[in-house]
């Protein structure tokens, strides 16, 4: 797996600087631009940025191939959309940990088993287990409301330590939550990725057995990053939900998964901030090509096996790349 | 209708289903097993295949002949994939392969749509299979026990194939040493590309024969692709013998599910698989060898 | 250096798709958004409704003076994606109105958000009752509504000496339609005398590709009439399983939607026998309906349906409220709408003031092979009974 | 000297080959044991079953008077069984200091503190530095281990297993592709290592064998056919025989 690793590990003052100044630029993006549609449109890259990025976390780093992670963002999604019709209409940070918390105790059984079964295995269960959280939201028409989606989902005031900041039905108010959120789970993501704790999962990646024979737990640990990963999936369930109002099983589906591992592949595994801007990009795209022509699968499928042939460290490989070649 | 009756059909609607779940799993199963490449595009293979038998048939082929030539298209069609997109992928990790293959099953369910566009299609069937056949009080459609024997003529020699010939032996062996077969001077090129051909010429048989089965439509591989995972992952990786008992076994569930519970068949199926793998992670014949 | 050309063309074909023009902008067109299925089960039945919508566009050629252009979507059939569709059709292209719409749970889901989309929405093939007076911008012009088809058949059914004395086995797809058109009749057949084999009917999922096991359901019921309401696509998918199993030997098929005619046609001789109530097929006499059929097929070269013919009916009576509003003012339109009437191929149609449902007559039909026809069809729908639209009702409290 | 670790009647087969054929070792505290035989003899085998890479088919694995059959090679590396690849097993992508790190890391602790930096556990890094200074891999420390030579790379496999703080260390042919230079480097290496532990060598270089083992253990078939200082052994004529007879 070593093709995937990133050697960088240093923070240059450069990058924080450049990444200050791309938060700005996304703070400022609603205000500048103000048709709604566009608005969504980047809040939508955000929320599968946060989900890809997730991805990645399971993919580049711990070196575990989930094909249907937009499953746990689905989850989410049902459930805090579910909290906010049944439970408690006005609570949204309640409703989100209520969506982080039960996509994290369905996740928990589903990695175990996962887990143990080995890599390969792992793969092929994640898209088995997809499938059935897929059947079972598309067909439980009674509280998920099957394909015609959960609809009419309110939108709760967003309120900090009492003060009302705007509604999250707002596509403005909504994008600055989603933004900041993800922001924060960059860098919570960040930390922990170069943590002692990050280092095992990149052991882990590199060579499993040898991992094991340094006296890594590695079911532990894989079962760990699987976690985190469908918390952070849960989270931007939670976003999804709030900033679209409904949700239907489509999101879940294994078309859609393959999407997210498009996602990673576009911006590069390994990096955390390559899958985010994958993800702007395929949305971009999807957005974009859909209008303009049905044979949107031949497209995804002909881009994810190009990339694989010749670009599989994508964006950032590309980056590199350029880079190196300019020196030359 | 009696019990029985009602029996009758439940259990040969369950061999039926098992049937082709069982080939299509285990030209999967043998991919894997003798060249380590987990084909994701298996399940459109199959669809190529369905698809492949109705334009034969619509062209005024015999459905028999179809049946024979139909799965070697398909063959073709998986040496071209395996020559040009899987060897340059294949000394890389295994996740690489499978995110390849992956991209290949869209690309290939485009394809499909491209040519054949999305309405269903049905293969056309000799009169006489048309016929059902009076069995312990319930009538039986003669072309699902054509599909019976077909499945079980399919498997034999599938068998005898691989037990008896040279080339069988050869692939066997390479399957569970590559190190020896490489010293004995076999080709592994050759066997890589054999066990490829020889999976897509039952996803090709399963095509067919699950085209008046079923119907045909540019996403009928993505179903079965994920019941495929469900019998080898059951059955054991690699494990021949594990995924014909998954298979029937599966059949046998997702059939009486159906008839019983009807709205949450599927999700019993994956609940059995769940189960299953907490108790034994490697599957029910597994033995991990090629992990 | 393999992989640097590579990735240069990998970037060209990118940049490629970047450089393309959005579509040149004619002179201030009259958009309207046209959201159909064009992938997935019912794809066929999006492409009639599509063309049904084009050649009411041609029709009428202009709306207030300017241009028609009409902006298709593809839902897909799934309510969600048809919502971000109808999002971006009204946000970022600007469509004035949508119309179109496959499937009653993408209806529902485009109504319920319609105040935030703030256009006029009008439907044209769907079907269940909660469209009668959902919102003052959600019309439904074009197919029956399930109670209609649900009186439709249950009087067909007693009006047909071999229909009549049968126990149904009851069989849906699984969604909004599938649940509405099941319960419906079940209620009214139960009034009404027929007897039903299993009153918690059957719901099967819309990817059921298999029906061996509800077939064997169906047999092991004992029943002699199989009430079935699938997607059309799927009728034929059915039926010659069913046939397969034998039971079209002993048993007759009631559908609440009536197949279409292209579908019938893959179907072949597994498709004869199925009654079912529709508004239109291409049985229908009447010199509107004659003149209608013989432009479509000059057009398209394909079977006129119901599903091109209802949403050519709904077209119409969108572009004339248009018309007869003089605006793109949303809440002027939806006025204009109201009460407004179209004499179209299955007759006087009215649009309730009340209601924003349409009102119009059904027609019972079996198939059967077709007699020689223009339009080289092998199975055709014949018309065997006309009920006038009062008789249809919707419920009393919308009349 | 103590028994750190025996075996007891171990057997392993796969389906109906023996490769482990009821073998009764032992092996003492500070001591350099070389298990040699022909090729096919079962030695990797043997040493998979006890270093839990392999689940036994029956008897069992004693470690400091408690029966360590069959437990997972995480646990068996925390009681300090460690051991290295007859194919080197190094985290290809990772620079030589972090591979030699995460071995330490995993001893000393710490690998759940999520939210520090990786490179501010003082323990480990101390500990990493010593390791590496030891096996003069200090210089490279920044290379990432896919560039090594095969040398170093086998060197550093050795590293990360001492890293584990072994009682026992298990070293499945380590001189395998080396120069003589290399092999005399590490050869002396691990004469030294009995210093404080237990050694086990798999190796084929009978000259290395000869030369550093305090005893020799000879497995056939997956039986222990002789066992003894070095010089017993090569007198052995049951040992000439099983190499010449197998070639």
């Amino acid at each position: 797996m070593s093709e995937m690793v990133t050697k960088r590990r240093s923070t240059h003052p450069m990058k924080i600087v450049a990444l200050l100044i791309v938060v700005t630029c996304l703070t400022l993006f609603p205000f500048v631009v103000t048709n709604r549609f566009y608005i969504s449109l980047v809040n939508e890259m955000l929320i599968y940025g946060l989900l890809a990025m997730s991805l990645d976390v399971l993919l580049g780093y711990t070196g575990l191939l989930s094909f249907m992670h937009n499953a746990y963002l689905g989850l989410g999604a049902y459930v805090v959309g579910l909290f906010l019709i049944h439970v408690a209409p006005s609570s949204l940070w309640l409703a989100l940990l209520a969506g982080v918390v039960v996509t994290s105790v369905i996740a928990l059984p589903v990695g175990w088993v996962q887990v143990r079964t080995g890599g390969l295995a792992f793969a092929l269960l994640t898209l088995a287990f997809g499938m059935m959280f897929y059947t079972i939201v598309w067909k439980w028409y009674s509280l998920t409301g099957g394909d015609d989606g959960l609809m009419g989902v309110p939108h709760p005031d967003i309120q900090v330590l009492g003060i009302t900041l705007g509604s999250s039905g707002n596509p403005t108010t909504m994008y600055l939550l989603s933004l900041c959120i993800v922001f924060i789970c960059f860098l919570l993501t960040w930390r922990i990725i170069h943590s002692p704790f990050g280092a095992v999962l990149e052991a882990i990646r590199e060579n499993e057995e040898r991992a094991s024979f340094v006296g890594i737990n590695v079911r532990r640990y894989k079962l760990y990053g699987w976690m985190y990963a469908c918390m952070l999936a849960g989270v931007s369930g939670g976003l999804f939900i709030l900033y679209r109002g409904y949700i239907g099983p489509t999101t879940m589906s294994a078309f859609a998964g393959a999407g997210v591992l498009m996602m990673v592949l576009v911006g590069g595994m390994g990096s955390l901030w390559g899958p985010i801007v994958g993800a702007g990009i395929f949305i971009f795209m999807q957005d974009y090509i859909s209008t303009m022509t049905e044979h949107w699968e031949l497209f995804v499928g002909l881009v994810v096996i190009m990339l694989v042939l010749f670009l599989p460290r994508g964006f950032i490989g590309l980056g590199d790349y350029l880079t190196r070649f300019r020196k030359e | 209708m009696s019990f029985t009756a009602i029996a009758v059909d439940i259990i040969l609607n369950s061999l039926v289903l098992g049937g082709v779940l069982l080939i299509v799993a285990i030209g999967l199963n043998i991919i894997y097993g003798l060249s380590r490449v987990m084909n994701l595009a298996h399940g459109s293979l199959y669809a190529l295949g369905a698809y492949a038998g109705f334009t034969l048939v619509a062209s005024g082929l015999n459905y028999f002949a179809a049946l024979l030539v139909a799965p070697l298209l398909i063959a073709v069609v998986g040496l071209i994939i395996e020559r040009v997109i899987i060897v340059p992928v294949r000394k890389r990790s295994i996740v690489y392969t499978l995110i390849l293959t992956y991209g290949l099953m869209f690309f290939l369910d485009g394809l499909i749509k491209y040519f054949w566009g999305n309405e269903p299609r049905f293969i056309e069937l000799p009169q006489f299979m048309r016929q059902t056949l009076p069995i312990a009080g319930t009538h039986y459609p003669v072309f699902r026990l054509v599909t019976l024997l077909t499945t079980a003529v399919a498997m034999i020699g599938l068998m005898l194939f691989l037990g008896k010939t040279k080339l069988g032996i050869i692939l066997r062996a390479a399957s569970s040493i590559p190190e020896m077969v490489s010293c004995m001077g076999i080709n592994m090129t050759f066997v890589h590309a054999g066990a490829f051909a020889l999976g897509c010429v039952l996803a090709g048989i399963a095509g067919v024969i699950s085209g008046p089965l079923y119907t045909i439509d540019p996403i009928m591989g993505h179903e079965m692709l994920i019941s495929s995972f469900v019998v080898i992952v059951i059955g054991g990786l690699g494990s021949l013998r594990g995924a014909v008992l998954a298979a029937f076994l599966i059949g046998l569930v997702q059939t009486l599910a159906e008839f019983f519970v009807t709205d949450l068949a599927m999700v019993i199926v994956y609940m059995m698989m769940a189960l299953i793998l907490a108790f034994m992670p490697r599957g029910l014949l597994g033995e991990g060898r090629f992990e | 250096m393999k992989k640097a050309f590579l990735t240069t063309i990998l970037c060209v074909i990118a940049g490629a798709f970047l450089m393309v023009p959005n579509q040149a902008i004619a002179k201030d067109p009259v958009k309207i958004g046209v959201i159909v299925p064009l992938s997935g089960i019912v794809a066929q039945g999006g492409e009639e409704m599509k063309m049904g919508i084009q050649m009411a566009a041609e029709e009428k050629g202009t709306l207030l003076g300017r241009p028609i252009e009409l902006i298709v979507e593809d839902t897909q059939v799934k309510p969600p994606v048809a919502v971000s569709k109808a999002e971006k059709l009204v946000f970022k292209d600007g469509c004035k109105a949508l119309i179109g719409v496959f499937s009653s749970g993408v209806g529902l889901a485009i109504a319920k958000n319609i105040d935030r989309l703030n256009v006029p929405f009008l439907t044209t093939h769907v079907m269940t009752t909660k469209f009668y007076g959902l919102n003052p911008l959600v019309f439904r012009s074009g197919q029956l509504a399930n109670d209609q088809t649900a009186v439709g058949n249950v009087k067909g059914i007693l009006a047909t000496p071999d229909l009549k004395d049968r126990t149904y086995y009851v069989l849906v797809h699984d969604y909004a339609w599938g649940h509405d058109a099941g319960q419906r009749f079940v209620d009214l057949a139960k009034k009404n005398g027929i007897k039903i084999a299993n009153e918690d009917f059957d719901k099967a999922p819309i990817k059921t590709k298999d029906w061996s096991s509800y077939i064997s359901k169906i047999k092991a019921s004992g029943a002699d009439g199989v009430y079935i309401a699938l997607i059309t696509n799927v009728i034929p998918v059915f039926a010659k399983q069913a046939y397969d199993f034998g039971i079209q030997k002993y048993a007759r098929i009631v559908s609440g939607a009536a197949p279409g005619p292209v579908e019938l046609e893959a179907g072949g001789e597994a498709c004869v026998g199925i009654f079912g109530a529709s508004d239109w097929c291409w049985d229908v006499d009447n010199p509107i309906s004659d003149k209608w059929e013989s432009d479509f097929w000059k057009k398209f070269k394909t079977i006129p349906s119901d599903a091109a013919c209802h949403s050519y009916v709904g077209a119409m009576n969108l572009f004339n409220g248009i018309e007869k509003a003089g605006s793109t003012d949303p809440q002027e339109i939806a006025d204009a709408l109201r009460g407004i009437s179209f004499n179209g191929p299955y007759g006087e149609v009215r649009i309730s003031a009340k209601d924003n449902c349409m009102r119009n007559s059904a027609v019972l039909t079996e198939t059967k092979l077709a007699p020689p026809n223009p339009y080289d069809a092998k199975i055709y729908m014949k018309v065997l009974h006309t009920f006038p639209a009062e008789e249809l009702g919707p419920p009393a409290k919308w009349n | 000297m103590t028994t750190i670790l025996s075996t007891k009647s171990l057997h392993k087969h796969f389906g109906g080959v023996l490769a482990v054929n009821d073998v009764n070792a032992e092996f003492k505290a500070r001591q350099l044991r070389s298990i040699i035989g022909p090729n096919g003899a079962g030695k990797t085998t043997f040493i998979n079953v006890i270093t839990g890479k392999l689940p036994a088919s029956s008897g069992a694995v004693v470690f400091q008077e408690q029966d360590v059959t069959n437990r997972p090679a995480h646990v068996l590396v925390r009681l300090g069984i460690c051991r290295t690849f007859q194919i080197t097993s190094i985290f290809m992508g990772l620079s030589v200091f972090e591979n030699v790190r995460i071995a330490a890391q995993t001893e000393i602790g710490g690998s759940l503190r999520v939210f520090s930096a990786r490179e501010g556990l003082k323990n480990v890094n101390t500990k990493t530095w010593e390791i590496l200074h030891r096996l003069e891999l200090k210089d490279k420390a920044d290379v990432p281990s896919n560039n090594l030579a095969h040398g170093d790379q086998r060197l550093l496999e050795v590293a990360m297993a001492l890293a584990g703080d072994p009682k026992i260390l298990f070293l499945d042919e380590p001189t395998a592709g080396m120069s003589p230079a290399e092999t005399e480097h590490i050869a002396q290496l691990i004469k030294g290592l009995t210093d404080t532990i237990a050694v086990v060598l798999v190796e084929h270089d009978m000259d290395v064998v000869m030369r550093i083992s305090d005893e020799i253990t000879v497995l056939d078939q997956g039986r222990i056919i002789a066992e003894g200082s070095p010089r017993t052994i090569q007198d052995n004529e049951l040992v000439k025989e099983a190499y010449l007879g197998h070639g």
